[in-house]
């Protein structure tokens, strides 16, 4: 069951991972975002399968504050894009 | 196997199953709007089955409400960030 | 084969030497920070690998440098956020975020605070 | 399967380390590297530091993505003319040999390191009962090397005067960062609203449970930070002023507790932060309740950045 659940836990990273090339390719920065949450989704599943198959306890606790704070950084994302185009607009009169 | 573990196999397969699927749709849509849908949908479906799937592998209730919290949280942020992505995709500027 | 803490003991090594490169290498301060964070990445999981390897009294690593790893970690965080705040400081006041002597910074009219 | 699964995932953080050097627009590099400190957490778990997993989990991608996020964004206007700047091709040989030069040398240190591996895992397990704690992590921070944490409580302090030192003069005394623009019935006020509870009771738990399991005040305090901070980005709350005196307290309880607990030792105990028997669990629990709020205004407050609003 343990070789199973590390199998999985692998398989989820590894697919994310490859999700990843959206961060290479964008070509806009919400598609890099998204490449991002989905690593964030997929690293917390992962994080649970191999917690439970190594039988470390902790990992539930990690996975939780990574999900806590998953939404965290695209936030700081979407504030900052809407404060640039307030700015444009000002500069543009 | 118990019955249990069987559960558990299926479930954690079908999420990994649904990463997959997600994963494709980004790297395969053509637009970022159509992007987000298809992982939107994927991920949180995928972490709840993977989730239902070690459910019955729990000790104690603490243990099954932290992996039933971690889904809803997760189902929160995804919701949440994937309207801000889709605003600032949509928004009109030199890049989405 | 190798084991965790070997393997992951390269991968440290391989990722001070991309920060060192990318340190010298970037003009830009933003990258030049992140640089800085890839390195002291680098050193924190080589450190975390030399741990791993002092596992015993039935935990799976040596719990005196863990504990200096998150002491490490914390005063990481306050040295990026200082120089991140500066950056942008330095931005707000000269219009550019560059570290060359002589750039062209844009004409500001007078607005300085003093 | 494991040593596939580890191979595989250091494989993946090394691709995006030089993607962060490679990477023409600064924004992507920034992102990848959010992606990165994700995947170390699961290092982290992988060489068995839960403790260090959940400092990263919420320092490393947390609070440093947002942060680092935020800059890139905001410094895109300079990225045409950084282009230009751009090295010659001798600097990258230079730059090239350097680098190469480091990673050979610590790869054979890596290689070379004694077997068996110096330990001081059997010595702390041999005085854990005298602290009081179950976890051998709080132990090694609040008693055998109490110093190292009582300075790096006093150096997060430090970076925040150094943050706050950069406010323009008329803005001294001010609230930091722009004025955010709420918007009541937006998702972003509702995360605001909904995630924050969920965020202190987590906080507060992963505090709790450091005594004897992984977790501690920095995760804690972490956590508790975010929280404000989101609750602020969505316009719900406002930074106060910094010149506000309880402000000022709150920033300086911890530390000011955990150099009177040490003080208090050496009259009593003999040593600078030496621990009486049998009190030794009190005073940690001591230390780390004054901590926890102390660091997490700072924490905050060092994100929240530069005072730049005239209070009124």
């Amino acid at each position: 069951m343990a070789e199973f659940l590390l199998g999985a836990s692998g398989f989820v990273l590894a697919t994310v991972a490859f999700g990843l090339a959206r961060i290479l390719w964008g070509p806009g920065d919400a598609d890099r975002m998204m490449a991002a949450q989905l690593l964030g989704t997929g690293g917390v599943g992962a994080l649970l399968l191999l917690g439970a198959a190594t039988g470390e306890g902790g990992a539930v606790d990690v996975a939780l504050t990574l999900a806590l704070l998953a939404a965290f950084a695209s936030v700081a994302f979407f504030k900052s894009a809407s404060e640039a185009r307030a700015d444009e607009a000002a500069d543009r009169g | 196997m118990s019955l249990a573990d069987l559960f558990t196999v299926v479930a954690v397969s079908a999420g990994a199953v649904f990463f997959l699927a997600g994963t494709v749709g980004l790297l395969r849509f053509p637009d970022a709007l159509t992007r987000l849908h298809a992982l939107t949908k994927a991920d949180n479906l995928g972490l709840g089955l993977v989730v239902l799937g070690l459910l019955p592998r729990v000790d104690g209730v603490l243990g099954g409400l932290k992996l039933v919290a971690i889904w809803l949280l997760a189902l929160l942020a995804g919701a949440a960030v994937s309207q801000l992505i889709a605003r600032a995709a949509r928004s009109p500027g030199p890049r989405g | 084969m190798t084991d965790a803490a070997t393997l992951f003991g390269l991968c440290a090594a391989a990722l001070v030497g991309i920060g060192v490169y990318a340190l010298i290498v970037n003009p830009q301060p933003l990258r030049k920070i992140v640089a800085f964070n890839v390195v002291g990445n680098g050193v924190f999981v080589l450190f975390g690998a030399i741990a791993h390897r002092g596992a015993g009294a039935g935990w799976g690593g040596d719990p005196v440098p863990q504990a200096l790893l998150i002491t490490g970690l914390v005063v990481a965080f306050s040295a990026t956020a200082l120089a991140v705040t500066l950056l942008l400081r330095l931005f707000e006041e000269a219009g550019s975020a560059t570290l060359a002597p002589d750039a062209p910074a844009p004409a500001k009219p007078d607005t300085s605070d003093g | 399967m494991t040593e596939a699964l580890n191979v595989g995932l250091a494989l993946v953080i090394l691709a995006l380390a030089l993607w962060t050097v490679v990477a023409r627009d600064t924004f992507a590099a920034v992102v990848g590297f959010v992606a990165y400190g994700l995947l170390l957490t699961l290092v982290w778990v992988q060489l068995r530091g839960i403790d260090v997993a959940l400092t990263e989990a919420a320092l490393g991608s947390g609070l440093t993505g947002a942060l680092l996020i935020r800059a890139a964004a905001r410094l895109r206007k300079t990225e045409s003319a950084a282009r230009a700047e751009r090295p010659g091709v001798l600097t990258r040989i230079v730059a090239l040999l350097a680098a190469g030069c480091v990673t050979a040398a610590l790869a054979v240190a890596v290689l070379a390191l004694p077997d068996p591996a110096p330990t001081l895992a059997p010595e702390t397990a041999d005085n854990l009962a005298a602290t009081g704690v179950g976890n051998p992590i709080t132990a090694v921070l609040l008693a055998f090397r109490a110093m190292d944490t009582m300075l790096e409580a006093i150096v997060v302090l430090f970076a925040l005067v150094g943050v706050w030192s950069l406010a323009p003069d008329r803005a001294w005394g001010g609230r930091p960062g722009p004025l955010q623009r709420a918007d009541p019935d937006g998702i972003l006020a509702y995360l605001a609203r909904a995630l924050p509870p969920v965020g202190l009771v987590v906080g507060v738990y992963i505090f709790w449970i450091g005594a004897d399991l992984p977790g501690g005040k920095f995760q804690g305090a972490t956590i508790l930070a975010a929280m404000w901070l989101l609750a602020v980005m969505a316009g719900l709350a406002d930074a106060p002023p910094v010149s506000r005196t309880w402000l000022r307290l709150a920033l300086v309880g911890g530390p000011v507790v955990f150099i009177a607990v040490g003080v208090a030792g050496a009259a009593y105990a003999g040593a600078f932060l030496a621990y009486p028997d049998g009190l030794a669990k009190p005073l940690i629990k001591v230390i780390e309740w004054a901590l926890l709020p102390s660091l997490a205004v700072t924490l905050a407050l060092i994100l929240a950045g530069v005072p730049e609003r005239t209070s009124t």
